[in-house]
């Protein structure tokens, strides 16, 4: 796990220089962190792929329903305006393994993904950004209800 | 100036008379006026929801929910049946052991004639949906009919939709046996069942667009233009009578037959119902 | 002025139910309010608000009136099921009567067996509606 | 004809590519039981790397809280019309593939 933080770390200190790096942020890109996305809370599965705590950012947004029309496809996307973003994840805090997802942003791809979630219940959802200058998030209730046209 | 008004007012008078009467007498076989129900169920849902342009209630409950139709539209970015289309395009065009094809059995070869479904078989002397269609154009080909509600014929038939989208539905009544199957399937789209209670009506005229627990129910206006659906709650792609079914069970009954009589009459009405609006099928729904 | 209230409360209710509603009317918000077994004034008469399948439970439990009113709630079923009007639990409910017969529970047996009666009834009820009452439903 | 479980759409708009790809995958998460109250083992697209002109243009690392049919949308400076963009997933059980997709 110390491995995995260090490498992060020598990518985000060499995230604005990337480009010419091409080779070496693919190896950290790869990898799939298991320590993070088997992690049973919100707290230890951040823990496993940041060495501070995210702090809250109106830079980042976080677009995803208020009330989700059915927890299995919840869409959800996160742009950010901060410069020189290497990284976005998203967490679903009440979920059995929060960490939903980690998108790697190279140099000449914009910070700004979508994609689909499930959520088993109502619950925070988080989008943690990583620039060279730190770990930012932006997070947003969805509701997750149980409808009554189970058909 | 007052002669004009009062004039329009005495016409719409007549206007709303009319349809109230064709509504309400519509209960017998020779009361029954499909073309004034049509109209007078459109005039309904355009008068409770004055801002929704008719040609929108294809996308059903997304035509009057703000919220969830941009859920919707993120998940029609890439939708989930788009795969289902592909399947069901290979599956359409797959020969039978006897060499002959789907587009065999269907007008144009099959293509782009979803709007003409049900339709009524005068040498059946019933209504035929598409996918009724489809598994008797099987057997008639010495090949095994496929199951009903999901699966391939949710496939072939999503193809045979999407080959179709924006076609204009034109159902057709064209004597009186096809009339009382129509009648029969606006008896059912507005009888109570269930141990809820509940008819078709409840959720999908009156419970538009009313929260029943956490559910919006959709208007039936436009209600069949999107089937075959990919449903999240199912997880893959279901016909129209499949849905049925579940509704039914939803009110606590015993869900009548998947494509007997009373689920093909039921489809009837209710596609004649939606006549004048495109194929937009198929669809994703929550 | 407790006992005011509660008399005034009464007198609108029994006034209500007499004034204003038919026998069903009264009978099946008595029903909705006090459940089974409760005593009712319509029209000077006591009533009890038991469905007529609860009425015909109210007998000995024994093996063989346990049996009879599960046959009779059976045939019901089959009634319903032939006007394709019937309900998603009475199925469910005819397997437990069996099961608290064979266990020789005949009052648990009888008591479900009344239900799942009711149920049979009702969803006939419903399939008469259907023919005549459902046009009241179509919108103007 | 033989097509892998990847769906491209990828589109010039402007200097930048938008991609928008969907994998057709059940990503079963491991929690879930079967009829029979066995726990259905997990199964899920772990990595889904995009990359055009030999250079990565999106890594994506995902875990069991991503739906079924797992969609990415994304947007790259610079793509042309004709040009292929190659994907390649890789699953927790080991599998893995490399598709490709020509930008539209």
């Amino acid at each position: 796990m110390m491995n995995r933080r260090s490498v992060l770390k020598a990518v985000f200190t060499g995230g604005l220089v990337a480009g010419m790096g091409v080779l070496m942020p693919r190896v950290a890109m790869a990898a799939w962190s298991k320590a993070a996305f088997e992690a049973g809370s919100q707290e230890a599965a951040m823990g496993a792929l940041y060495s501070t705590n995210p702090s809250a950012s109106a830079e980042v947004t976080l677009k995803a329903p208020d009330i989700a029309e059915n927890g299995a496809v919840v869409p959800v996307s996160v742009k950010s305006s901060l410069a020189g973003v290497t990284s976005i994840a998203l967490f679903v805090a009440n979920n059995p393994q929060p960490l939903a997802a980690q998108f790697t942003i190279p140099e000449g791809t914009l910070a700004n993904v979508s994609c689909r979630i499930r959520m088993g219940k109502t619950s925070d959802v988080t989008a943690v950004v990583t620039t060279a200058s730190g770990v930012f998030s932006a997070s947003k209730e969805v509701k997750v209800t149980i409808g009554g046209c189970g058909g | 100036m007052k002669i004009i008004k009062s004039l329009l007012a005495g016409a719409s008078i007549a206007l709303v008379a009319s349809i109230t009467q064709a509504a309400n007498s519509g209960n017998t076989l020779a009361s029954v006026d499909p073309e004034a129900d049509r109209l007078a169920l459109q005039s309904y849902f355009q008068k409770r929801f004055p801002q929704v342009a008719l040609s929108d209630y294809v996308n059903g409950i997304y035509a009057l929910d703000a919220p969830s139709r941009e859920q919707w539209q993120d998940i029609e970015e890439f939708p989930p049946y788009e795969f289902d289309i592909e399947e069901g395009e290979a599956l359409f065009n797959k020969t039978f052991a006897n060499g002959k094809s789907y587009a065999d059995c269907f007008a144009n070869g099959g293509i782009g004639i979803r709007q003409n479904f049900p339709r009524w078989d005068a040498s059946q002397g019933k209504v035929v949906t598409l996918e009724l269609a489809i598994n008797q154009c099987r057997e008639a080909n010495g090949e095994e009919a496929l199951g009903w509600k999901k699966g391939k014929i949710a496939q072939i038939s999503a193809y045979m939709a999407y080959t179709s989208r924006d076609n204009v539905f034109d159902v057709q009544i064209p004597n009186d046996k096809a009339k009382a199957a129509y009648l029969d399937g606006k008896q059912s789209f507005y009888a109570r069942r269930g141990q809820l209670n509940m008819s078709c009506a409840n959720c999908h005229v009156a419970g538009a667009y009313i929260k029943i627990r956490a559910d919006l129910p959709g208007p039936t206006l436009g209600h069949v233009t999107h089937f075959p659906v990919f449903r999240s709650k199912w997880g893959n792609l279901g016909t129209l009578q499949r849905r049925y079914g579940g509704c039914q069970k939803n009110v606590r009954g015993v869900p009548q037959k998947t494509q007997g009589e009373k689920f093909r009459n039921l489809e009837f009405f209710q596609t004649y119902m939606s006549n004048g609006l495109v194929v937009n099928g198929p669809g994703a729904r929550k | 002025m407790k006992k005011t209230i509660s008399l005034v409360a009464a007198l609108m209710m029994v006034s209500g139910v007499v004034a204003a509603h038919s026998f069903n009317e009264a009978f099946n918000e008595q029903r909705a309010m006090y459940g089974k077994g409760h005593s009712f004034m319509w029209n000077g008469q006591t009533y009890i608000t038991d469905h007529p399948e609860e009425v015909a439970a109210a007998v000995e439990a024994n093996a063989a009136n346990a049996a009879k009113l599960l046959a009779s709630a059976k045939a019901k079923y089959a009634e319903v099921l032939a006007v394709d009007f019937g309900w998603t639990l009475t199925a469910k409910l005819l397997k437990s009567a069996n099961k608290a017969l064979e266990a020789g529970d005949f009052r648990k047996s009888m008591n479900i067996s009344a239900q799942a009666e009711y149920h049979s009834r009702m969803g006939i009820a419903q399939y008469h509606q259907s023919q005549t009452e459902w046009i009241m439903a179509v919108p103007e | 004809m033989a097509k892998g479980i990847l769906r491209a759409k990828a589109k010039v708009k402007g200097d930048n590519t938008v991609v928008k790809i969907m994998a057709k995958h059940a990503m079963e998460t491991g929690n879930r039981k079967d009829t029979s109250g066995n726990k259905i083992p997990a199964k899920f697209i772990q990595t889904l790397s995009i990359s055009y002109n030999g250079k990565t243009v999106m890594e994506t690392n995902m875990g069991t809280a991503i739906s079924k049919n797992p969609y990415l949308a994304f947007t790259f400076v610079g793509g042309a019309k004709g040009d292929e963009l190659q994907m390649t997933w890789t699953e927790n059980t080991g599998a893995s593939a490399t598709e490709t997709a020509k930008i539209k």
